[in-house]
């Protein structure tokens, strides 16, 4: 924070740009008995998640610090394997990382030594191998546009940027590579509310404008910004972790940020979900 | 010459206690310094107590490289330096540092001349436009150069300067450079090796080259002239002795120095190895001249005359004084030391 | 005028001190209190540039064609070497030992056995300036490689980089700030080194130079040779650090 | 038993290794592929270490005698002059030029000079060895302190902290995870420069030892010095190795 | 996280424990005409800021993320000089930073290269030197005990420790050198919600039983946190900041964790605390 000269850059942004789709079909998630514990450490951290994801859902994850979302996503990933169960993706089990499970890190979501704009090309060179650069450049500004970042953006390194232009540096990395599932670990938690409700309508909006649309399994602590983005909902239980509630939200009954505290059946859902998150905080403290 | 046995040696300290007051030494403790290849004449005067019968006792401050040497005698960390060559010695006096040199070590080093197996040497002639890795301060190569008609030695012969003798030899066995010059110490590890011949000997090339010669700070030997006087009695004394005994000699060498006989002996039994006390004035002289010719001499040296430097007296009373009290045991001996003297030294 | 102004405050000290050590040599040298053998009078030194200005250029380049060389191989080892063992435990643990006892042994004592071995000599002294300063390169990239945050591999994964380019693009820059302060320590050893090898198969160079005169006894030029080497190797240096500068600007 | 497994299981390949090297040695020397000068035959070398055992002790305390001080010495310098200039903007500024051009003099340049200096050898080798040793850490110290977090400067600020305690209990611990690498490269250095400056006012030494017999061409000697002195350096090394990972077992 | 050993102690609480109290007054804080700008960046952060906060007042600090609520506190710790303006504690001006300002930092608590115990007899002895080392010794276990740690606590170094047994023995610290005024800069913000309940628990039973209490400034993101602690409650407002609402809570009005949501005037506060914090917000996306 100490100085550093952040550039600062009109929010305008023009989400038309013509990506290059390569993979058409956008697969159905099934996970099966998972259970998982880390190497060095016994404790189970999963035990026995299954659920179905039918592709172009936007998923919510929701629980407490440390209960195991980030360690489901890492699953889903690839980045982990897990100790007991399998997770497909249509029918093909996950084995490894790969660019079809694109993820987006709280931070971390660029390399801090390349520029935006190498970082974005990296990651669409290594998707699109065939294509010529000059039309991954183009997709590259493309998708820095969509997310309300000009040119001047390209050529700068992260330290030079603000946490809310690199997440969105981040996100247009996501939506360029255009992986039919995408991950997101908290990917606004670290930035202010003003930036963050821009960056959930920006990510619904991209989200939204596909078709197909993507899978994305998305994590968060905030039960408003679930309710605003997911139409399936899932909380976490903790040690070790299960799925304790979930939920879906039709498409008629999906919120927008003006009407969101209207709608007293999602008030009610609101209300449960939080009461979910945090029903053993009173009865643990004592 | 060996074949003198120990009874030849008379422990006699008797003849001299009558003018052992007149003589003493103004200081009785010399801080010498020798490196580690150690000095046959100080070690020999040490056992067998001649240094006692003067009176001094000798201190022995290590140290190796010739420039190191100097530096102990310029801030009197040392007294006598009496294997930091010639040329060091002149090179200092010449920029101003007031050393005289009173006596010597070796007169001739055996320092052998090496190149590959097969080589014929005849003579100095061969080294003109060779690569020799010597080191042209030693005045013995470029003077000899000099004396072919070459007024710029330093351009007729291709001369390679290396840290140590050892990475001189690789270069000689990899055919980096055709001739090398070799130290006293490397005679057993030269004779040892296949790839290499001794061609010639630098002592070959100029006669009585003066090697290493003892040099102290002025002040010293002016202000101690029975202490320097009784150390070249000491080291007359030591030089009969190790020519008389020269097995002997070999065995203490290697002792002091902490090598084997085989080692000592590669150098010491060697027509090459010639030592001596005497100062050597005339080759001492020559060598300044060579050097100043060469530009190894600082611009100062036009000023400085080098026999201001040198000082014979003590060493010719020191030789008179043995010879009145020890000539009976080798007349012979002494007698060519005497002659040796004026060869040298007028 | 006013990037002057901004020099002079921020290294009048600096100019203060060069200027009072010259001077402190001129009176000592004068004065007679200095010994004339190894601190010869200014004039003399002097005299002794002017009569070498052009073998000094000669000596320079002559170094660095032994010394680019040098570092470059030192460099390619400690990378490929650090990488290797960096990403493989089992491997490190079996071969750290034995680096160890390599990196211990004073790379000066082995120029026999180099100048035996080696093709030629040019090769020997590249071989032991290589030796004598690839360690302090070596374990850096090894420790830099180890830290590196597994976050950046995970995001590397993702991305599906492997191979040379996982190398490039990722571990070597992750690893750049430690590799890079090893590098500028072992650049220093390097012209140490550059003193004891430059004899070998050589005419030029500026330890050579340095090193021949002071063998010669000659020591108005050994201090010719050792103030132009240093001035030399302070703006190698000094071009080093802004190249690191320039490398590592994306770190905070 | 159980830990004599896990040991051969870690370092097997590195066992293997050295056997290799030994067999290799044995192979080249006796069927004479190998230079008989610098490569003696396995027996000569044994015998000269038979010879020379009591020696070998002694040559190690005398090196300790040098190499202790010396380090305490140069680190002791490190530690003060690296924290005032990591403290102290203007005075780095106008010191780090100054202290560069030093860094870069090759100490072994030096000896003629430290000897002129010094009021004795011991002094002048302990300078030479510091000298040679102390640039390492000293630049790890200035980085380190100028790397320290504010926040434990602030810390320390609302406990009171200065002086001493601020320096002992703050500054010097949270730099030294760049001080002690940079000490470590330091101590490779310190063995180089043993074997240089254990010339002079001494008969003893593992450099000495090693410098004396090779110049005497006696490599079966100079071998045995050379084994004698890697593992006694591999050796420090790890127990100083071991100290750090003791000090820095506060770090991740 | 990587598979250290953390230790588990058991959470059972001693609050009695005879501290060492060398300062008796308690200081009223009184702010004229604060702004601030960083040196190294012209913008002002802090836009005259005055404010009174009597002797033992607990004030909680909200406000976005970036509107400068740690640089007020900084301030007020001396670790930053004032661009105009004063701080006064009675009639003294805040000049450096000292020990009877303590501060309780999000991270940071405590030295890593130090135990837990080192860390506590540190901040002991700089501020009773006068003691001898075995009463301060007695004292830092009596500190640790009354935050739930128990002796095996004291020699373990801090990465040793769970995120929230370090901040328990930074509270510890902080109330063992019993500072008249404490400055805590969202100290539980990295922590889980039920170590953070208990934490909150464990602050407002120290400060209570105190006599007389602390002034405690204490910056928080979380309204209900800041309901449940304090009795004056602070909100700035941003670029650059100054106090655009505040509020105090009449100690018969506090609420318990168990009650917190049942006085509508409270629920009424919280809801205008949340709407003055976020209010900005949807305005300023658009
Ligand atoms: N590499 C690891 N090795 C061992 N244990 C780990 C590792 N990473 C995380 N854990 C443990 O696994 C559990 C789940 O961690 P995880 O990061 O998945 O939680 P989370 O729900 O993402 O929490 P948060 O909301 O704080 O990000 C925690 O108890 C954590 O301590
Ligand atoms: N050392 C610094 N130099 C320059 N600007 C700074 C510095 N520290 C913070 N800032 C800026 O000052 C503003 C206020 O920062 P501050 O950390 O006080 O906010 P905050 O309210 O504590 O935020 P948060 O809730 O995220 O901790 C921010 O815009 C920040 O970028
Ligand atoms: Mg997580
Ligand atoms: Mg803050």
């Amino acid at each position: 924070m100490d100085g550093k000269n952040f550039c600062r850059v009109e929010w305008s942004v023009n989400f038309e740009y013509t990506y290059i789709r390569e993979v058409s079909a956008i697969h159905d998630v099934k996970i099966e008995g998972l259970s998982f514990a880390y190497k060095n450490d016994n404790r189970l951290i999963l035990k026995d998640i299954s659920i179905d994801v039918q592709a172009g859902t936007f998923v919510a994850l929701l629980g407490q610090s440390g209960c195991g979302k980030s360690t489901f996503l890492r699953l889903l990933a690839g980045l982990e394997t897990a100790t007991a169960g399998t997770i497909f993706l249509d029918d093909r089990p996950v084995s490894r990382a790969s660019l079809d499970k694109g993820m987006v890190f709280q931070d971390y979501g660029l390399f801090p030594w390349m520029t935006a704009g190498e970082n974005i090309m990296l990651a669409l060179k290594q998707r699109f191998p065939q294509q010529d650069r000059k039309k991954l450049k183009q997709l590259a500004l493309d998708t820095l546009n969509a997310v309300g970042l000009d040119e001047s953006v390209y050529r700068k390194l992260p330290k030079e940027l603000s946490g809310g232009m690199k997440q969105r540096c981040a996100i247009a990395q996501a939506f360029g590579i255009d992986p039919p599932i995408l991950l997101m670990d908290e990917p606004f938690g670290a930035l202010d509310a003003v930036t963050r409700a821009r960056l959930q309508d920006l990510v619904l909006k991209l989200w939204s404008q596909e078709n197909p649309k993507k899978t994305v399994f998305f994590v968060t602590h905030d039960v408003d910004e679930a309710l605003l983005l997911a139409n399936r909902i899932i909380v976490f239980g903790q040690s070790p972790s299960n799925i304790i509630y979930e939920c879906s939200i039709p498409a008629d009954q999906r919120p927008t940020r003006e009407n969101q505290f209207d709608n007293p059946e999602l008030l009610e859902l609101r209300n449960t979900l939080i009461f979910q998150i945090n029903k053993d905080v009173v009865s643990r403290i004592s | 010459g060996c074949g003198g046995n120990s009874s030849n040696s008379t422990p006699a300290s008797t003849p001299k206690s009558t003018d052992a007051a007149k003589a003493a030494p103004e200081t009785s403790v010399v801080r010498w310094n020798y490196g580690t290849s150690g000095n046959v004449m100080v070690t020999i005067a040490e056992k067998k107590g001649y240094f006692k019968d003067e009176g001094i006792t000798l201190e022995m401050v290590p140290a190796t490289a010739n420039a190191d040497a100097m530096a102990l005698l310029a801030t009197g960390k040392a007294d006598v330096a009496s294997n930091a060559g010639t040329s060091n010695p002149l090179q200092q006096i010449a920029s101003g540092v007031d050393l005289t040199i009173f006596g010597g070590h070796m007169v001739d080093g055996s320092m052998p001349i090496v190149a590959r197996k097969g080589t014929k040497w005849n003579g100095v002639q061969d080294l003109i436009g060779k690569k020799f890795a010597c080191n042209p301060a030693y005045f013995a190569f470029t003077g000899a150069v000099m004396d072919l008609g070459y007024n710029d030695p330093l351009k007729a012969v291709e001369w390679v300067t290396y840290t140590n003798y050892n990475d001189a030899l690789a270069a000689v066995v990899r055919g980096e450079v055709d001739y090398a010059l070799m130290g006293t110490g490397q005679n057993y590890a030269v004779k040892n090796m296949k790839e290499i011949d001794i061609v010639a000997w630098q002592g070959d090339v100029m006669k009585n080259y003066s090697c290493c010669r003892l040099v102290a700070p002025t002040s010293f030997v002016k202000n101690n002239p029975n202490t320097v006087k009784g150390i070249m009695k000491a080291l007359i004394r030591a030089q009969r002795y190790y020519e008389a005994n020269k097995n002997e000699a070999i065995t203490l060498q290697a002792e002091n120095i902490k090598t084997s006989t085989e080692y000592v002996a590669a150098y010491m039994l060697n027509d090459n190895y010639v030592v001596s006390p005497d100062p050597l004035k005339n080759p001492v002289i020559r060598a300044w001249g060579i050097l100043d010719k060469t530009g190894f001499l600082n611009k100062k040296a036009k000023d400085i005359n080098i026999a201001d430097h040198i000082n014979t007296d003590l060493y010719k009373a020191a030789l008179d004084e043995v010879t009145a009290q020890y000539g009976s045991e080798d007349p012979e001996f002494y007698k060519k030391l005497q002659a040796f003297y004026q060869e040298n030294n007028s | 005028m006013d990037k002057f102004k901004i020099f002079l405050k921020k290294y009048w000290l600096t100019v203060c001190i060069y200027v009072a050590l010259v001077l402190l040599y001129v009176y000592a040298t004068k004065s007679g209190r200095a010994n004339p053998y190894l601190f010869p009078e200014v004039e003399a030194i002097w005299a002794a540039f002017s009569n070498n200005q052009g073998v000094m250029l000669l000596n320079m380049v002559s170094s660095f064609k032994l010394m680019i060389p040098s570092i470059l191989i030192s460099l390619a080892i400690a990378l490929i070497l650090g990488t290797i063992l960096g990403l493989t435990e089992w491997l490190r643990d079996a071969l750290y030992p034995i680096i160890y006892a390599f990196s211990v042994i004073p790379s000066i004592l082995l120029s026999p056995f180099a100048l035996l071995l080696a093709p030629n000599f040019t090769v020997a002294s590249i071989f032991l300036i290589s030796y004598g300063t690839v360690w302090t390169t070596l374990f850096a990239t090894i420790t830099g490689i180890m830290t590196i945050d597994k976050r950046y591999l995970d995001k590397a994964a993702t991305l599906e980089l492997s191979g040379i380019k996982l190398m490039t693009k990722v571990i070597l820059p992750a690893a750049s700030p430690s590799i890079l302060a090893g590098f500028v320590s072992s650049l220093r050893g390097t012209f140490l080194m550059l003193v004891y090898v430059e004899m070998y198969g050589t005419q030029y160079g500026m330890g050579f130079f340095v090193k021949k005169y002071s063998e010669f006894g000659l020591y108005d030029h050994t201090w010719v040779g050792f103030i132009f080497m240093v001035i030399i190797l302070v703006i190698v240096m000094q071009l080093f650090e802004m190249m690191k500068k320039y490398i590592l600007k994306w770190t905070i």
